[in-house]
């Protein structure tokens, strides 16, 4: 995959318009996991927009984010940051091929054990 | 048998304040755009009515043009943006009557762009010769 | 029939040049009504403009073609001509064979061909012609300024100079605004009170003004130069002309503890008050929600103390009629509402304030005397927090803030941060900023002396967080240089908030027939020409109503607003565009469209009574154009679907004429 | 079939007439076959029991004769209004083209209205009586001793099948059950000739047009087009009524009056079904109703009364008139 072809599928799936941002880095301001993120949600925003994707893919920093979206919340410009996060996470996971879910997959992974909420998440994640 | 050169005939409806001023401006500056162009003058591109533009075509007008303020500049303040949803509107319906949507068109032309007209002019003239007579809209005993 | 003369100019060579004029005098002599052709070297020249006259009386023309330059070159020239011949100067056509023909074309064949085309339209316009008569309306020569901040003041001062009379409409009880409840202004520092109060004196001493405060707007009808306008002064309860302003009454008042809006609530007035001591008018108000007389009929001390028995009780709202040749609008700003900001902790902790609380906060009048203190336990705070932004540029969050950037914020954080370490260089004071903005004069140098000489420490980036924690406020924020996230443990945090046209702003357009931007500003008649008047004829704007603005700018706008006002009302009479609107009643469906895209608000509805064939009588609501307001724009006349609705001048029927003449 | 019975309207509407709360009646009367209802005033109970007609010919609308109407009658006119036609009574509200006060208005249910052509279509000409006969016609002709059965679903008028609401948006008093709003596939046929070529659609509507006879029918029985006098009428307007010579001015007529209507129109379907020629009409209506929709966002004219009409009205970000077209070749 290249880097162009990422960029846009993150933008795709996401819908978030980095563009919008003005760079105030009150995401980062309200984010309760920043000392423990290598790229602050304010970067991630800045390195989509501009392409640079490379570095976040491999950053732990993905797996720090709690999505506790307060950076939605908080951002006055309405850019969604966190939903960045989740995108490029996406992203990791497509790039591992595991990517895919299909209506006809579920009956096979339902129990009585998996959660219902699972299931919903997973074919909200998986099927972008 | 004599072939008479086909030359298309333009109308264009230019606002008094802009557009009007504009094709001035390309006047002054010696900017020459086809001698088919033929301006009349309104007060604002709203005066328009679509009767008119009809007309022009129904006479054997070939390509109709309304010249206005650039939206946001409009002399009347919203003149224009009038303009601009009537003109959509009826843009459209010519289209679907099976009208050569290349003959009708709007420009916002300021009265600082006396280049932008004689450019505009010029590009919607040969766009218009291109498509040939108009033949769809005439009103066949109006044919000179 | 018209007798119609056709005059072509020749423009020396510029004309004549690359067309024919005799050949094209010569084909348009037999166009329908043209009794007379002919050509000349300079038609506007003294000479030229003899030919057409002479014609005129000696052919008995009735209306003129002349081909020649553009029409906005010389029309105006060739109406005059006309009508020192006797002829109406609205029969008057031009068909512009220069700038539109002759430069733009090389060859004479062509040239001549478009001029004669030009020429055959400009002829067939004229034939439609009817002589037009520009209407007059005599003016009012009074003004009515609405709003007393210091824009309407500034307007008010300047007009009353000229020599005309005004009328301030202010709801508070005094005039001053915004700027009375500030400390300094920067960049100069000057006291706010030192510079406004003498103006205010003024205006209460200016016998051509008249100061309706504690009033409002009611209705106004009427147009540009006769305005009908009625003014509703609520009852204050106490008489103003016998009010001496003394102070007594709110001594003794006993129902101390209401909030003082004017110390935006940081401490209480009594229910009897002056807002503050330099007020103008200065004459107590009673606040019939507080006063115990008026809600329960128990007390009337006021009454018993007054020396000059100015207080009554039984005073009703009073509505005043009043006619104004020109309106300005002068209604201001507010800083918006806090309450929506959870993340700022501005509901949860009292030393989370506004910058217009902490303009009080220092203001020597205001709550604490001038001493910057903690608002909840009036100790001196050590580290403070400024906060910009707030609520500006805001995108997402339109129920919360506004999108637009609120322009003054960065100075006046400058300035508070500033005056903060300059009187206590013991505090540590933060400014987090987006972007710091500061076009004006002085203006960034003053901000570098915040930072450099002051030592204001400015961070960019934002507060994420407001944490009240025991007697701190927990503020967490990013500095995006350092890329790091911040914890600071402050005393005080100030939010900039984003300034809002006054709620009143709304009303008052509809009222007015004056349109406002989605935010609810006031919309100029053109953004750069215009820019202190409204697209409605006659009424102006003066200060924030029409968008940000600091000081400076208010008082220049102010004074623009001024001198549109005062050019008004110095003609006796106004004359207006004859090329406008009107509407054919007997056409006329009373069908609201045309009402609905003009923008001035100039057509309005009367039911008439129409004969009907068969001899019965019917109602029917019909348009009416009114003459003073219309700018003949024509967007009713396509909005129109019968045509009852024409434009003078530029009639359907002569414009489809041209179109005929164009492509026969 | 009618689930609301012609017995039912005239019990109410006797009812009302001889309590005073009316004093006439707009209603639909009996013509020269019993396809062809005519409206008609009403004054009598006689009159009423005698001559009112209610059956799947009654589509007439009657909302634009309020317009004459209300001024004729002292006291208020009843007005029967299928869902369809309560918007365009709202419309002419919004225009204040009547007096609200003199109008007691009845909401009636409709189950769709028959289209005679199609009828015809399937049984012939000769038709000398039709009756509702549970989900049948029952059509007798000329030619054929036993009358045919037609299902009533099968000659239901194009306006009918694609019906846009059942439900009421004016009324005071309701007969029977209000429906909801309905997602019709009304756009269909027009989306179909947008995806024609530019030639082909000139082709259609050449011969759809062509066939005008300006007859007038359509504007006369459209509830939008109620000016006192048409521009096409007025000597003045330089555009003046002419006989049909050539092929542009029945476009120029159709043109304009969609245009004039434009925004206005609440596409209810009058013009096609009074065109004696069957000229698809209301698809010149629909496309600016569609093209209205999308440009500048859902609008149902006569929804509700004092809704700004999309073409008086703007806002800055409208989509310029040559991004019309770049907008349709994107979705090609």
């Amino acid at each position: 995959m290249n880097k162009n072809f990422i960029q846009e599928e993150i933008l795709r799936s996401s819908g978030v318009n980095p563009k919008k941002c003005m760079k105030c880095g009150k995401c980062s301001a309200t984010c309760p996991a920043y000392d423990e993120m290598e790229y602050h949600p304010h970067q991630f925003v800045s390195m989509v927009e501009s392409g640079d994707i490379e570095p976040l893919l491999s950053s732990e920093s993905l797996y720090k984010c709690l999505s506790c979206f307060a950076c939605i919340d908080r951002c006055p410009r309405g850019v969604q940051p966190a939903k960045l996060v989740e995108a490029v996470r996406l992203a990791v996971i497509r790039q591992q091929d595991k990517n895919h879910l299909t209506a006809n997959d579920i009956p096979k992974l339902l129990d009585d054990e998996t959660p219902q909420q699972l299931i919903v998440s997973a074919f909200r994640k998986y099927t972008k | 048998m004599q072939v008479k050169e086909y030359k298309p005939l333009i109308v264009a409806f230019c606002c008094n304040w802009c557009s009007y001023a504009g094709a001035d401006l390309a006047g002054n500056n010696r900017l020459s755009y086809p001698a088919d162009v033929k301006i009349i003058r309104v007060p604002c591109s709203c005066r328009v009515n679509p009767m008119f533009i009809l007309r022009a075509f129904q006479r054997g007008a070939d390509g109709v043009i309304i010249c206005g303020c650039h939206p946001g500049d409009c002399h009347y303040t919203s003149g224009n943006y009038y303009t601009r949803r009537r003109m959509a509107a009826l843009f459209s319906m010519l289209d679907f009557l099976g009208i050569e949507k290349e003959r009708t068109r709007v420009e916002w032309v300021s009265a600082a762009e006396g280049a932008k007209f004689a450019a505009t002019m010029n590009e919607f003239a040969e766009t218009v010769a291109s498509l040939g007579e108009n033949k769809r809209l005439e009103d066949l005993r109006c044919k000179r | 029939m018209q007798r119609v003369g056709v005059f072509v100019c020749w423009c020396g060579s510029n004309i004549a040049g690359t067309v024919d004029v005799a050949a094209v005098a010569e084909a348009l002599k037999n166009e329908p009504g043209v009794v007379f052709s002919t050509d000349y070297q300079y038609m506007c020249s003294q000479a030229g403009q003899d030919i057409i006259k002479n014609a005129i009386a000696e052919h008995n023309l009735t209306g003129i073609v002349v081909c020649s330059c553009s029409p906005r070159m010389h029309e105006a020239t060739f109406r005059k001509t006309a009508a020192a011949a006797g002829l109406n100067p609205y029969m008057v056509e031009i068909a512009n064979i220069r700038e539109q023909c002759s430069w733009v074309h090389k060859d004479m064949l062509t040239g001549t061909e478009k001029a004669i085309i030009l020429g055959k339209a400009a002829v067939a316009k004229v034939n439609l012609n009817t002589p037009l008569t520009p209407g007059e309306s005599p003016v009012t020569k009074r003004a009515l300024v609405i709003g007393g901040g210091i824009a309407g003041i500034q307007t008010a001062l300047d007009i009353a100079d000229a020599g005309f009379p005004v009328d301030i409409v202010e709801k508070q009880p005094t005039i001053g605004g915004k700027m009375a409840q500030l400390d300094k202004t920067f960049p100069t520092l000057d006291c706010a009170a030192c510079i406004l109060t003498p103006k205010m004196v003024d205006v209460a001493q200016n016998e051509k003004i008249r100061i309706f405060s504690y009033s409002e707007v009611e209705e106004v009808g009427g147009f540009v130069g006769n305005f009908d306008v009625k003014i509703k002064k609520k009852a204050r309860f106490v008489k103003e002309d016998i009010c001496t302003g003394c102070g007594a009454c709110v001594e003794k008042c006993p129902m101390k503890k209401n909030p003082n809006e004017f110390n935006l609530g940081m401490d209480n007035r009594p229910a009897i008050y002056i807002p503050f001591a330099q007020a103008v008018p200065k004459v107590a108000t009673i606040d019939p929600n507080a006063c115990n007389m008026l809600k329960n009929g128990k007390c009337g001390l006021c009454a018993r103390i007054c020396a000059a028995g100015a207080i009554d009780y039984t005073q009703k709202d009073e509505i005043i009629e009043e006619k104004y040749g020109a309106i300005v609008v002068a209604t201001g700003f507010n800083p918006i509402s806090m309450e929506k900001f959870d993340e700022f902790a501005y509901n949860q902790s009292k030393d989370v304030i506004t910058s217009l609380e902490f303009e009080r906060l220092t203001n020597a009048a205001g709550p604490s005397a001038g001493k910057l203190i903690r608002p909840s336990d009036g100790k001196h705070p050590h580290t403070i927090v400024f906060v910009q932004c707030v609520g500006s540029r805001c995108d997402a969050c339109a129920e919360k803030g506004k999108e637009y950037c609120s322009k003054i914020c960065c100075m006046y954080t400058a300035k508070h941060a500033m005056l903060t370490r300059d009187k206590y260089p013991d505090t540590e004071v933060y400014v987090f900023y987006i972007d710091v903005r500061t076009p004006g004069k002085n203006f960034d140098e003053f901000y570098r002396r915040a930072v450099e000489e002051f030592g204001v420490k400015y961070i960019k980036g934002m507060v994420g967080k407001v944490t009240p924690e025991g007697d701190k406020l927990k503020v967490q924020a990013s500095d995006l240089l350092s890329n790091k996230q911040l914890h600071i443990d402050a005393d005080l945090v100030v939010l900039a908030a984003a300034i809002e046209p006054d709620k009143s702003a709304r009303p008052l357009a509809t009222m007015l027939t004056a349109s406002m931007d989605t935010n609810d500003f006031f919309t100029e008649a053109h953004p750069k020409l215009r820019p202190v008047e409204s697209p409605t004829a006659g009424v102006f704007l003066s200060g924030a109503c029409q968008g940000p603005k600091d000081i400076p700018e208010t008082v220049s706008q102010a004074g623009a607003a001024a001198s549109k006002v005062i050019g008004l009302l110095a003609k006796d009479k106004l004359t207006g565009n004859p090329c406008i609107a009107s509407s054919n009643e007997l056409m006329c469906n009373g069908c609201s469209s045309c009402e609905r895209v003009c923008p001035y608000g100039a057509i309005t509805y009367v039911d008439k009574e129409f004969r009907m064939p068969d001899r019965t009588t019917k109602i029917r609501r019909v348009a009416s154009v009114n003459p003073a307001v219309c700018q003949g724009c024509g967007a009713c006349t396509v909005a129109c679907p019968s045509g009852a609705m024409d434009l003078k001048g530029f009639a359907n029927s002569q414009i489809i004429a041209e179109v005929d003449a164009i492509c026969k | 079939m009618q689930k609301i019975t012609k017995d039912q309207l005239v019990e109410k509407t006797v009812a009302l007439l001889s309590d005073g709360t009316v004093s006439a009646v707009l209603g639909w009367s009996r013509g020269e076959f019993d396809y062809d209802i005519t409206p008609a005033v009403f004054k009598t109970a006689e009159d009423l029991k005698e001559n009112f007609v209610w059956n799947d010919f009654c589509g007439a609308n009657f909302s634009k004769y309020l317009v004459a109407q209300t001024g004729k009658v002292e006291g208020k006119i009843l007005v029967f209004l299928k869902p369809c036609d309560t918007y365009s009574f709202n419309q002419l509200l919004t225009e204040h083209r009547f007096d609200r006060e003199k109008v007691y208005a009845v909401g009636i249910p409709c189950e769709g209205m028959a289209d005679i052509a199609k009828v015809k279509e399937i049984v012939g000409d000769g038709i000398v009586s039709i009756e509702a006969d549970g989900e049948n016609l029952k059509v007798s002709t000329l030619y054929e001793d036993a009358p045919a059965l037609v299902n009533a679903k099968d000659v239901m008028a194009e306006r009918c099948v694609n019906c846009k609401s059942k439900k009421h948006v004016a009324y005071d008093e309701l007969m029977g059950d209000d429906g909801e709003v309905i997602e019709s596939n009304r756009f269909d046929e027009v989306a179909r000739l947008e995806a024609m070529t530019p030639d082909e659609r000139f082709a259609f509507w050449q011969n759809e047009l062509s066939r005008c006879i300006r007859c007038n029918a359509c504007r006369d029985a459209c509830p939008a087009c109620t000016c006192e006098k048409c521009v096409f009428d007025n000597p003045a307007s330089s555009v003046e009524n002419k006989a049909p010579a050539n092929s542009f001015e029945e476009k120029m007529f159709h043109i304009i009056r969609a245009f004039h209507v434009a925004g206005r129109c609440t596409d209810c379907g009058e013009c096609s079904r009074v065109c004696p020629q069957n000229i698809p009409l209301h698809l010149l209506n629909r496309k600016f109703i569609k093209d209205i929709n999308e440009f500048y966002g859902e609008y149902q004219a006569g929804a509700e009364v004092g809704s700004r009409a999309p073409l008086v009205d703007y806002t800055t970000e409208d989509l310029e008139p040559g991004e019309v077209f770049d907008r349709g070749d994107k979705d090609a």
